[in-house]
């Protein structure tokens, strides 16, 4: 056969194989959004019509909305404390040697790999024998070691590229320890530092398991109201939110990419 | 078992309560010692937190249970939609071992009821604290297992009814038989787990004339392989409605068993399905109002469930949620064609499930359901 | 991560000075709190484990190995262990072979822009709950879903049948969810081989699916093996969408250990389960480990570039 | 007050790489000392030990009259200017300028913004306070870091190879630069390089340093003509090392049996006759003759004959390579001087004052 021919079929099959994919990947997104435009009583699609009825319904439902706002302040906190942890635990790595290390290295990163139920029952187990239940702190904790790898890992491999010397610098013209961190250090980092922080935040705000698990008698996030609601009905309502949620993702990991140069490449 | 429950109970406690003291202010003095005798009045900032079954039945109790009895009394109360029961309780067990429960009142299923009250989780009132709870039928109150005392007053009650789809099927199924036959392969809907569906009682009562037979785990298992001959005609075991309906009314799966109330709704939203109460009787299944004994607003509570067991409450309740009334029909003024849509033949013609087996078999039930429904 | 040469300047006045030595200082924060919020918690895990269930009731705290005994000659819970392998196995080796030629396209296309976009929307779904995305497949394979009237016309299933519950919806949400991190994997490996090695096989004469398999392939085996562990132990431990897209039938060992906890308040028992899957993640893990020693099969920096 | 004292620093990493081996060395006030040494030397964990980078395994450093080996770096007051300049990229050139007075206390602003100029001015960069270190080019960023360095007025200034990212061009003009800084700010001031001209150029002496340890310490001039080792000869400049064995020694001159030659070379009190021992000659002291010119031997000087093996071009110079049969010898000649070509055979002379004695081992 004609090497020309051949060639150009098989990147035309390449290329037809990469567009089938990507409407696999996009059409269930799509399909949510075209539903929750309905402005009937039933999820539909093509949707009968256009109207905003569900995201009204959306904004007055008192239960949607106190959902979302466990959700943020959940997501908010446990954000910040796997950030803290996280990025103490990569400082520490990068800075100085321990004979340990792969051990830290290894306990600040499991938690992802682990099965979330998993997570979510030690988390019960704990909390129960603690005595301490149904309090949105143990949400936070328990979602922030979820979380915790994702800080840790994307901050140092920002620590991992900023040289040495420019701390050194700073120590040398006079810059104590904790000074070097808050000027030098920190700023150096700080793109991925929010990075991380933002990753932890999505993550924690798409959880579910461990929510459902962890929180307390009628303490929903998002994902349990949804997961909820599915049991009576399948409402558009759940749509609606459904597209509110994936804004909000794509729109956070936009903000990660622009923060960190385009962290694909 | 040698060691009676109790005893494995307290260790149990016992060692929460260890815990709990090494973790200091952590538990925000979790004591859980009985705390009954003192009654704090709710307020605007404290009110009496109500949690009921989410979706149709938060919106209907809010507006015909919960708003009226705010206006009535003038107590501060606020509703709660808790997840299924199942899942409930063992949150609200640990909320109560950690001395703060979230809730004042709960709306439990009977099952719930009947373990909590194994764990020591309700509040118990007397008789004579209440004016409108002796109407309610005596088989929809619970009482503590070594007093008089009543832990749970009849919120709903609620039948699962043979279903179908109208279109599909010319002539529904109106006996429980129908599960086990052929002619129906691969196409009924069957909830699941076992303390959802009480196939189990269905199962006795169709076939070995009542439920004696599930006092003994011999019993139990006898029961367990005439019910393995209904798997054929399982098209879905489903733990969610909605997953049901929508396949009831497609004619997916055009018949199988699901909640009166739910069926009729959709019939009045033009879905093509019916609800049929069955020969044999259809299952009554049943909540009821509990309060955590961790609960401080004792008298509030008692008004509230004294309100909602309220024949006229009753009845408006039932007519937008289309559940039964707890109350004795002679206290009812709900009219025949109603009745009759949402009750049938009457409470005494039901299989009432027999719940404390589902509690002290609970391991052995959920290991020969679980291996019913999942293995193939 | 550090270069076991330096040591620092401060360590010495560290062991001079009365002062705690700040090397320990940082890591110490980490490392308590992984302890106490991690460490302990999974202890208590291995130790309600072993904790006896009271029917009706709560636990008591004690010694059986009841729990691991009920689990291990049940031929319901053995054979769901072998369900929930066969699942992760296939979604693995499904998403490797769906993943593999866009990751490849993905890597080898010159315009930014493009890539960015594809890479995007690759990514865009990654982050989502799963409850949106098994809810979003619900919707599609229900008996008016599109995609089951589409394969409905195509003659390929009865028409006006859901396709959910079902084994069939599982997978195709499995593969859903995961294919983005095979993408990942595979294409930060891809994008690193040399592309003029293809060049030059090409040069010399062997053709695309010749340069393909012994050249392109061989060389990105390291992003194959990452992103097949990787998406084998996530699909481990997936709970929502065998709720959501399967049947009983298809419940996995994750659903049983919500069910045992959050349905059937049997928390020793879920505990007990919850410890052999981790044993089980833990052989697989090490077993990889072992086999691809020395290329550097990280799962967690595949994770990284997701 | 003494700039740096170092006394026998000694650095183990490990407890097996021995980097730095009893160093002992005083900067004296105002004074400019140059590090150099190989790669692997050992010269910058020696600055890094000043500074305060490392720690030494034994031994004290002292900076101004003070002991310092257990005073963490920002105390020490040690301005450095390290290899790739570490300027703050998320700085302007002002901030980076002021930020060693910035984390000090007690600074008016206008303080600093006044001495921010000044240093500028000192470095010649004024106008370029609010741009940002990547908008600079690698010459303007080496003054900057200058700059940053003797901001907060340090005791010492320590470079670390910086001019070793700067061209050749580039690198000879900031050699000028550094130096009538250092004039001009009269900072004790130690410079570590790999670069022999850097150290010949700019150094008021040179520390030569050798796998770990001072090989020599002194001015430049005496460091190239004078070295002490086989190593240092080697290592700065170019030099004509021949090995041999002393056979005799009278008056200061030894002979020495260089297999083919017998060379007489002038010799310090260490060699005596049996030592194994090498020679240098400079190329520059070497000198070329066509063979026919010359028939009788000098005894001042050593000749070697020889044919011309390589002739390269040098601009100002030309050096030739002499294949004298078992070596070969390097000479260098005005670019004036009349041409040789490949394949003349040739005379190379050295006078026996400038063939040195030093021991054959690097010690």
């Amino acid at each position: 056969m004609n090497t020309r021919i051949r060639d150009a079929i098989c990147r035309l099959a390449l290329r037809t194989y990469v567009s089938a994919v990507l409407v696999f990947i996009l059409l269930p997104l799509v399909t949510i959004a075209a539903m929750s435009f309905t402005p009937g009583e039933f999820l539909q699609f093509p949707p009968q019509g256009f109207s905003l009825r569900w995201y009204h319904e959306l904004a007055a439902s008192s239960q949607w909305m106190t959902a979302l706002r466990n959700s943020l302040v959940v997501a908010l906190g446990s954000a910040i404390l796997a950030t803290t942890i996280g990025g103490a635990s990569a400082y520490a790595l990068y800075r100085y040697d321990y004979r340990f290390g792969a051990l830290l290295a290894g306990l600040t990163t499991v938690p992802t790999l682990l099965p979330p139920v998993i997570l979510g029952v030690a988390f019960m187990t704990f909390f129960v024998s603690l005595g301490v239940v149904g309090q949105v702190s143990n949400l936070v904790v328990a979602h922030a070691v979820f979380v915790t790898p994702f800080p840790f890992v994307l901050i140092s491999q920002g620590l991992d590229e900023v040289d040495r010397s420019y701390e050194e610098a700073s120590r040398n013209l006079g810059a104590s320890r904790l000074t070097t961190l808050r000027t030098i250090t920190l700023p150096l980092v700080r793109a991925n530092v929010f990075s991380g922080a933002l990753f932890a935040f999505i993550l924690s705000l798409n959880e579910y398991i461990i929510a459902w698990l962890v929180a307390g008698f009628a303490f929903k996030t998002i994902p349990i109201q949804i997961f909820t609601s599915l049991r009576y009905s399948y409402s558009p309502i759940i749509a609606a939110i459904s597209v509110v949620f994936i804004l909000a993702t794509v729109a956070v990991m936009f903000g990660i990419d622009r923060l960190s140069g385009g962290i694909w490449e | 078992m040698g060691t009676s429950r109790r005893s494995y109970l307290t260790g149990a406690a016992g060692s929460a309560f260890a815990l709990t003291g090494l973790a200091g202010c952590l538990g925000g003095g979790g004591g859980s010692g009985s705390s009954t005798e003192t009654t704090v009045t709710p307020t605007e900032d404290d009110p009496l937190v109500v949690s009921v079954f989410g979706g149709v039945f938060k919106e209907v109790l809010d507006e015909h249970l919960i708003q009226p009895f705010r206006e009535e009394t003038g107590i501060p109360v606020e509703s709660q939609a808790q997840g299924g029961a199942a899942n409930v309780l063992p949150k609200l067990e640990s909320a109560v071992r950690g001395g703060n429960a979230p809730v004042d009142v709960a709306d439990m299923s009977a099952i719930g009821t009947l373990r909590g009250r194994h764990s020591d989780l309700w509040m118990s009132w007397s008789d004579d604290e209440f004016d409108n709870v002796p109407k309610v039928s005596d088989d929809l109150i619970t009482r503590a297992s070594d007093s008089d005392e009543i832990i749970g007053v009849g919120s709903q009650a609620w039948f699962i009814n043979l279903v179908s789809n109208t279109e599909v099927l010319a002539d529904p199924p109106t006996s429980w038989t129908a599960l086990w036959d052929s002619q129906y392969e691969s196409q009924l809907g069957l909830l699941t787990p076992a303390q959802t569906s009480f196939l189990l009682d269905i199962t006795a009562a169709t076939h070995f004339d009542g439920e004696d037979l599930l006092s003994t785990k011999d019993g139990i298992t006898q029961v367990f392989e005439k019910l393995a001959a209904v798997k054929p005609q399982s098209s879905l075991w489903y733990t969610n409605e909605a997953n049901f309906e929508a396949q009831l009314k497609s004619g997916d799966a055009p018949a199988g068993m699901l909640y009166n109330d739910v069926t009729v709704v959709m019939e009045e939203n033009g879905a093509p399905v019916t609800s049929t109460f069955v020969d044999e009787g259809s299952l009554l299944d049943s909540g009821r109002w509990v309060a955590p004994r961790t609960s401080d607003k004792r008298g509030a509570i008692v008004e509230f469930i004294d309100y909602a067991s309220r024949p006229e409450v009753q009845d408006t309740v039932s007519r937008n949620l289309y559940t039964a009334p707890t109350v004795e029909q002679q206290h009812s003024s709900l009219d025949d064609q109603t009745f009759e849509k949402i009750v049938g033949p009457g409470l005494d013609a039901a299989i009432v499930p027999n719940y404390e087996m589902y509690i002290e078999r609970e391991q052995f039930i959920n290991q020969q359901w679980n291996e019913l429904i999942i293995q193939s | 991560m550090t270069d076991t040469t330096h040591v620092d300047a401060d360590d010495r006045r560290a062991f001079t000075g009365s002062l705690p030595s700040p090397k320990y200082l940082v890591a110490s924060y980490p490392v308590a709190m992984l302890v106490v919020l991690f460490g302990v918690p999974f202890c208590l895990l291995l130790v309600f484990s072993f904790y006896q269930n009271v029917e009706g009731g709560y636990f008591a705290p004690g010694f059986t190995l009841e729990n691991y005994a009920r689990f291990l000659t049940s031929d319901l819970y053995l054979g769901r262990t072998l369900f929930t392998f066969e699942v992760s196995v296939a979604t693995a080796l499904a998403c490797l072979v769906l993943g593999y030629p866009l990751a490849y396209y993905l890597a080898r296309l010159d315009g930014g822009f493009r890539r960015q976009a594809y890479l995007t929307t690759v990514v865009s779904t990654l982050w989502l709950t799963f409850i949106i995305r098994g809810y979003a497949w619900q919707v599609l394979l229900g008996e008016r879903g599109i995609v089951t009237r589409a394969l409905a016309a195509l003659g390929l299933v009865p028409s006006g049948e859901a396709l959910t519950p079902g084994l069939g919806a599982l997978l195709v949400g499995m593969v859903y969810v995961f294919l983005p991190f095979m993408v990942l994997s595979l294409y930060t490996t891809i994008k690193d081989i040399d592309r003029s090695l293809e060049e030059a096989s090409r040069n010399l004469g062997a053709g695309p699916v010749t340069t393909f398999l012994r050249v392109t392939l061989p060389l990105s085996k390291n992003g194959i093996a990452s992103g097949t562990t990787l998406v084998f132990i996530l699909s481990l431990g997936v709970y929502v969408l065998p709720r959501l897209l399967g049947g009983p039938s298809q419940w996995t060992l994750p659903v049983l250990i919500g069910n045992q906890v959050g349905v059937e308040g049997n928390v020793p028992f879920g505990a007990a389960i919850s410890v052999v899957l981790v044993v089980f993640i833990a052989v697989v893990v090490g077993g990889v480990a072992l086999i691809v020693r020395d290329s550097d099969p990280d799962p967690s920096d595949a994770e990284v570039e997701a | 007050m003494t700039g740096i004292v170092l006394e026998g620093v000694d650095k183990w990493y490990n407890d097996d790489v021995h980097a730095v081996d009893g160093v002992s060395l005083v900067v004296e006030d105002g004074e400019f000392v140059t590090l150099v040494g190989p790669s692997g030397c050992g010269k910058t964990t020696t600055l890094r030990t000043i500074a305060g980078f490392e720690s030494p395994t034994s031994g004290t450093v002292g900076i101004d009259g003070r002991d310092v080996t257990d005073v963490a770096p920002d105390d020490r007051n040690a301005g450095m200017v390290f290899q790739d300049f570490a300027l703050f990229p998320h700085m302007t050139i002002a901030e980076n300028v002021a930020y060693g007075l910035r984390v000090q206390d007690g600074h008016e602003d206008v303080d600093v913004d006044a001495r921010v100029e000044e240093m500028l001015d000192l470095v010649e960069l004024p106008g370029t306070a609010d741009r940002t270190p990547e908008q600079l080019s690698g010459g303007q960023q080496q003054r900057v870091a200058l700059a940053r360095a003797l901001a907060p007025r340090p005791d010492v200034l320590l470079l670390d190879e910086p001019l070793a990212s700067l061209d050749k061009k580039l690198r000879e003009t900031m050699q000028v630069e550094i130096k009538r800084i250092q004039q001009e700010t009269d900072i004790t001031t130690l410079l570590v390089t790999h670069n022999q001209t850097e150290a010949l150029t700019m150094s008021d002496r040179i520390a030569v340093m050798n796998d770990g340890h001072l090989a020599q310490v002194g001015p430049p001039e005496e460091i190239y003509n004078d070295p002490n080792s086989r190593f240092v000869a080697d290592f700065i400049g170019t030099a004509n090392v021949l090995e041999g064995t002393v056979t005799r020694l009278d008056d200061g001159v030894a002979t020495v049996d260089c297999g083919d030659h017998a060379l007489r070379a002038t010799a310090d009190e260490v060699a005596g006759p049996g030592d194994d021992v090498s020679v240098v000659v400079r190329p520059e002291r070497t000198a070329l003759d066509a063979t026919a010119a010359d028939g009788g031997a000098d005894p001042d000087v050593n000749a070697f004959e020889g044919r011309i093996e390589l002739r390269q071009f040098m601009g100002d110079r030309v050096e030739y390579h002499v294949d004298t049969g078992e070596r070969t010898l390097i000479s260098v000649r005005d670019a004036e001087s009349p041409g040789l070509d490949v394949g003349d055979p040739v005379v190379a002379s050295a006078p026996v004052d400038d063939c040195l004695l030093v021991g054959t081992t690097d010690d």
